[in-house]
């Protein structure tokens, strides 16, 4: 076919390289059809194709992994014969163009992840980037954050997956490229976790769901190429979200996987019918078949290509044994859904497509999957690196402090989410026992004596100032976050969130932040299990800040031993894990007061992390400890500032030992720390065993009365009324939005 | 002066409310429903010297804040 | 004693108000499914919570429309005790067993969070073991829980005494701030005059259990086991 | 033959979306759009022999489903 210009391979996405390497796997010229089913396998977002050299280097075993990365989603064995299946995906472009379904149908993806291996999903969580929600384009802003946060809500308030818990801060660069990274957590047998497996030749290959439209034809292209004015001639449809269906979807899936009727079943996202097929076909070796006369549609005339390429959402794709095709269908049948047999697998490895019996299009799944490009993209280090690197912090002029705290509590990025969470129905199911802004969310497992504990969590502007250093905070901040809950890290996925691939600059950051987690997962023995990349998150050329967000799972062994991050009452002693160094690089502190993106962030001993960690859990599981709260964005005096809210007014009163003046004291995001209380008694058992542990550990104050008062070296710095502090902390987020009927 | 405006998604966007409610109507015993589709419905009040203004006015407020183009088509009445 | 937990299509608090009765309260629960025509043999039916068909349309328009709403209604005429909660309560109002219509929550967003809720009459099988004036910390989840009913009909629940709960402060105080969702005179449940369907937003399946933070709802699950005892006493 | 049914409101009823819909379209600078309402817009494809008869089984499936009449009004399009 002649017809392959240099346009038409534009239009795909493909350079001409990669359509010689197609004609070579193919030993002819591509058709139309093909070429289509090329290009989105061999996207970015499908391929891998400049990540994967990378990725390989992720930690990905350890003693309760059942399943690694390439599945739908990654298993840990949580004991009980159980495992939790989790992974977290990325759905920024669409979140920008309508953030509403945007955000929506992102949940709508990740929940099909998780229900595809047999697991009931039971917790919802997400990472939203945002740019400032005041200034220039604060309006827009602010009306995307509305949208997402209500997409995110419709889809899973709707099916009745509670959304326990999340992050979200604000940076300018993200303000043309907005991050909607959404993690999902379902609990299987761990003996039966469904695989996307097309094994059996002759076993028919089933379509389940919404009726194939012409919606989010090339998404997968889309999430594969930068930004810029003129996409809005390119946009496809957003798809509307339809989360009704994906109830009915997911209900009757799991009552399939009860029983022993399927082979493989694979949720159709990205690249739809195309990808589900020939990952299929070549995890196993096989091939499928299919006429896509079978495929139910919503419009009429749609070709093969379209019907190929569509990400109409809702959709699933199942390979089920010969012989009980009817079993099948009545389960769908009981939940008005149609099941439609459109093919079936063979053993000659092709992806064969049929349009009313005519072949039309025929290719190796191997070639589609595993002969994908493989790129080692050149990489530099940026060199704006040196320059914001450099911090002279004893320059910076001196400040009140309490009015710092203050003024810090009001930053968007720190203060109460609770306009966010409370429009997220977070106790659907009734498995929430630390309630959304109370902690790492933590979710009961019904049936056993166990719960677990979720963190997402990344800062891209430390990633921005270091990216390997940012990134492996962001694995240590979420682990600690677990563990302060009282869970020990046995899991964690990650979303790779980062500008363009083929910038020498942006590829450096990719690959340093890979070792970065690399490294720190290592260190605490924490295997990665899956996770996304989102590559070309720029708008006119501006790349976001790299952006890792890590997401951790942790075990909790007794659920009734599980610490939220609230002072529980009068007396308790307060004791200070880990230590304070003069770190003001990239902190909340220096953003919000200095106006200030610069400097190194906190350093990162990932011995001590580890040590820390083991003592949280540790102290946890005997009962040791009342509450425990990490100390990250704002550093220690935000961090008591938020254990004293939510608890009705309880204060505190401290002395902290000085670091260089007490803005570094207060201040300062130093890593592998955290804030707990105990009962007086207990303080010498708790000391002892930090001890044991090799964490420093101090007594730094007692619980108690209702003002809030921190003394640096003995000199009172911050004095208020925990009441006036909170006051700051719960309406600066809600004031942005004061627009209310009444 | 009234403005009325119709909200719909495009015609190649896919309508679950109107699928789900032509669906139910079917399960009801209604015949002779082939399809639903929903759509959103404004009524402006406006103050506007001529009906030409008003429309431009209606088009500028459906356009940037009651329809998303990505998704959503919308026309207007006057009057 | 039997619960019947209708499960709708889009049902999604049916696994918690079937949790709530069977393993928390210890009685025994059955799913009945929307396409069904018999109640099971139950003593009390719950419409629990969710979207039912999505809530698209409105909220429990589509469901009142399904099969099993036949029995419920002859179970509703034969004076069973019937509680619909949040979409179970929408449901029982388009299906016109309760009087009124839920709106989208005045500031247009959905809220989840505890809130108080005050117990205005213990004469309905799910009340009868709370007291007067009680304040229940309650957990709603919700967009669109804001009560409506024109004058005339509001006046008749308030008159007969069928406002059944109340959205109220910590200290049992009815106040605009305390209002969630805009619901005329702070109404969260109301009754029929027969007084055995009582629909309410809040959702006290969620409430009764320590470690959920609240076990303030067991007392509408107890009410109920309650007066059954005592009627099935007279039965037996 | 295709009917198109609107569902608004009843004028008693508080109309919190198109009152935040005003809001925001005043403080965005826009002048002179002194209410705005929101409500429901539906298309039905019937096959029905007349319009009349189209009219008909518009206004059932409108007074029976498309409609809550403790809140809302309804009025119907035909063609
Ligand atoms: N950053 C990453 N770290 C580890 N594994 C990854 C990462 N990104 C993607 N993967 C793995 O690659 C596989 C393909 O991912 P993806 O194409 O996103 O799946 P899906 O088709 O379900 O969206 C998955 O198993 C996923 O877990
Ligand atoms: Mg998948």
């Amino acid at each position: 076919m002649s017809t392959v210009d240099a346009a038409l391979l534009d239009r795909h996405g493909l350079i001409p390289d990669e359509y010689q390497r197609i004609v070579a796997a193919l030993g002819r010229e591509p058709s139309l059809t093909e070429l289509g089913i090329f290009s989105v396998m061999w996207s970015e977002h499908c391929s891998y194709k400049s990540s994967r050299v990378h990725l390989r280097t992720l930690p990905t075993e350890g003693p309760r992994v059942l399943q690694g990365p390439g599945e739908n989603a990654g298993a840990v064995d949580i004991g009980d014969g159980l495992a939790a299946v989790f992974k977290i995906e990325s759905h920024n472009h669409p979140s920008f163009i309508e953030p509403y379904q945007g955000a929506a149908t992102g949940v709508g993806g990740i929940i099909r992840d998780i229900f595809t291996m047999g697991a009931r999903p039971i917790a919802l969580m997400n990472s939203l980037r945002f740019g400032p929600m005041n200034g220039t384009h604060g309006a827009r802003t602010r009306r995307i954050v509305e949208g997402v946060v209500a997409g995110i809500a419709g889809y899973g308030n709707s099916i009745g997956i509670p959304t326990v818990g999340g992050e979200i801060s604000f940076e300018e660069p993200y303000t043309g490229n907005p991050l909607v990274n959404v993690f999902c957590l379902g609990i299987a047998k761990a003996d039966a976790l469904v695989k996307a497996r097309a094994e059996g030749a002759g076993n028919p290959v089933y379509y389940v769901g919404a009726k194939t439209g012409r919606d989010g034809i090339h998404g997968a292209t889309m999430a594969s190429a930068e930004f810029d004015e003129k996409s809005a001639e390119k946009r496809p449809a957003v798809q509307v979200g339809d989360p009704f269906m994906e109830k009915l979807l997911l209900e009757a899936c799991l009552e399939l996987m009860k029983g022993d009727a399927h082979i493989g079943v694979q949720d159709m996202g990205a690249a739809g019918l195309t990808c589900a097929t020939s990952e299929m076909g070549a995890r196993s070796g096989s091939g499928i078949e299919i006429d896509v006369m079978h495929v139910p549609q919503r419009e009429s005339g749609m070709s093969p290509y379209e019907i190929m390429l569509s990400e109409s959402q809702e959709r699933m794709l199942l390979v089920v044994k010969k012989g009980r095709e009817r079993e099948v269908e009545e389960i769908f049948e009981k939940w008005d859904l149609h099941a439609a047999q459109v093919g079936f697998v063979t053993d000659d490895g092709l992806l064969r497509v049929k349009d009313h019996g005519t072949v039309v299009a025929e290719i190796p799944n191997t070639a589609l999957v595993d002969g994908a490009p493989v790129y080692h993209r050149p990489m530099a280090r940026p060199a704006y690196l040196a320059d914001v690197q450099h911090l002279d912090a004893a320059a910076l002029p001196p400040v009140h402090a309490q009015e710092g705290l203050f003024r810090i509590l009001s930053s968007p990025t720190v203060a109460n989410k609770r306009w966010v969470y409370r429009q997220y129905d977070h106790m659907v199911r009734t498995n929430t026992i630390v309630l959304a802004g109370m902690g790492a969310a933590v979710v009961r497992v019904k049936g056993t004596s166990r719960a677990l504990a979720m963190s997402v969590d990344g800062n891209g502007r430390y990633c921005y100032l270091d990216p390997r250093r940012g990134a492996m905070l962001a694995v240590a901040e979420a682990a600690r976050n677990v563990a302060c809950a009282g869970g020990h890290p046995i899991g964690a996925t990650n979303c790779l969130n980062f500008g363009n691939p083929e910038r020498p600059e942006i590829m450096w950051q990719f690959a340093e932040a890979v070792q970065g987690i690399g490294d720190a997962c290592r260190a605490l023995d924490l295997p990665i299990t899956g996770g996304n990349v989102s590559l070309y998150n720029e708008t006119d050329g501006t790349a976001i800040y790299p952006t890792p967000v890590l997401g951790v799972v942790g075990l909790i062994e007794d659920a009734s031993r599980t610490v939220t991050r609230v002072f529980r009452g009068e007396g308790d002693v307060i004791v200070l894990f880990g230590e304070t160094f003069d770190e003001l690089g990239g902190t909340e502190f220096l953003k919000i007061i200095h106006g200030l993106v610069k400097g190194q962030p906190p350093g990162l001993d990932l011995r001590k992390e580890r040590a820390l960690i083991a003592l949280l859990v540790r102290a946890a599981g005997i009962g040791l400890i009342r509450s425990a709260h990490d100390c990250s964005d704002g550093g220690i005096a935000v961090t008591l500032a938020e254990c004293a809210f939510d608890t009705g007014g309880i204060g505190c009163q401290v002395d902290l030992t000085e670091v260089r003046g007490a803005d570094a004291t207060l201040f300062s995001e130093s890593a592998s720390r955290a804030i707990v209380t105990a009962a007086a008694q207990d303080a010498p058992t708790l000391l002892q065993i930090a001890a044991e542990a090799g964490v420093p550990a101090r007594l730094i104050g007692r619980v108690g009365g209702s003002r809030l008062r921190i003394s640096v070296g003995g000199r009172v710095q911050i004095d208020c009324d925990v009441r006036d502090a909170e006051r700051q902390w719960s309406t600066a987020f809600n004031s942005y939005f004061r627009r209310q009927a009444s | 002066m009234r403005a009325r405006v119709f909200v719909t998604l495009k015609p190649s966007v896919f309508d679950p409310q109107g699928r789900t409610i032509a669906e139910s109507l079917h399960s009801m015993g209604y015949v002779g429903i082939s399809d639903v589709r929903q759509g959103k419905y404004f009524e402006l009040e406006l103050d506007a010297p001529s009906a030409d203004q008003a429309r431009e006015l209606a088009s500028d407020v459906a356009s940037r804040v009651l329809a998303n183009p990505v998704i959503e088509s919308y026309r207007i009445e006057i009057g | 004693m039997k619960f019947a937990v209708i499960v709708f299509p889009g049902s999604n608090c049916d696994h918690d108000a079937y949790h709530a009765t069977k393993h928390v309260l210890g009685q025994d629960a059955e799913f009945v499914w929307h396409k069904d025509t018999t109640l099971k043999g139950a003593d009390v039916v719950i419409l629990p919570g969710g979207f039912s068909y999505g809530d698209y349309l409105r909220t429990g328009a589509i469901a009142q429309f399904s099969p099993v709403m036949t029995a419920v209604r002859e179970f509703a005429g034969s004076g069973g005790p019937i509680l619909g909660i949040c979409n179970g309560f929408q449901v029982l109002c388009e299906a016109k067993l309760l009087p009124g219509a839920l709106l989208r929550n005045k500031d247009l967003k959905f809220h989840c969070e505890h809130v108080g809720v005050r117990v205005e009459q213990t004469s309905t099988p799910f009340t009868n073991r709370a007291s007067a004036g009680q304040v229940l910390k309650l957990p709603i989840a919700h967009g669109e829980g804001n009560y409506f009913a024109d004058q005339v009909t509001l006046e008749q629940l308030e008159s007969s005494g069928r406002v059944i709960f109340r959205y109220c402060d910590n200290g049992g105080r009815i106040a605009d701030e305390a209002n969630p969702n805009g619901s005329l005179n702070g109404i969260a449940g109301i009754c029929n005059d027969r007084r055995n369907v009582v629909g309410l937003m809040p959702h006290p399946e969620r409430a009764c259990e320590s470690a959920l933070g609240s076990e303030d709802g067991l007392v509408l699950f107890d009410s109920v086991v309650a007066s059954l005892a005592s009627s099935g006493a007279l039965m037996a």
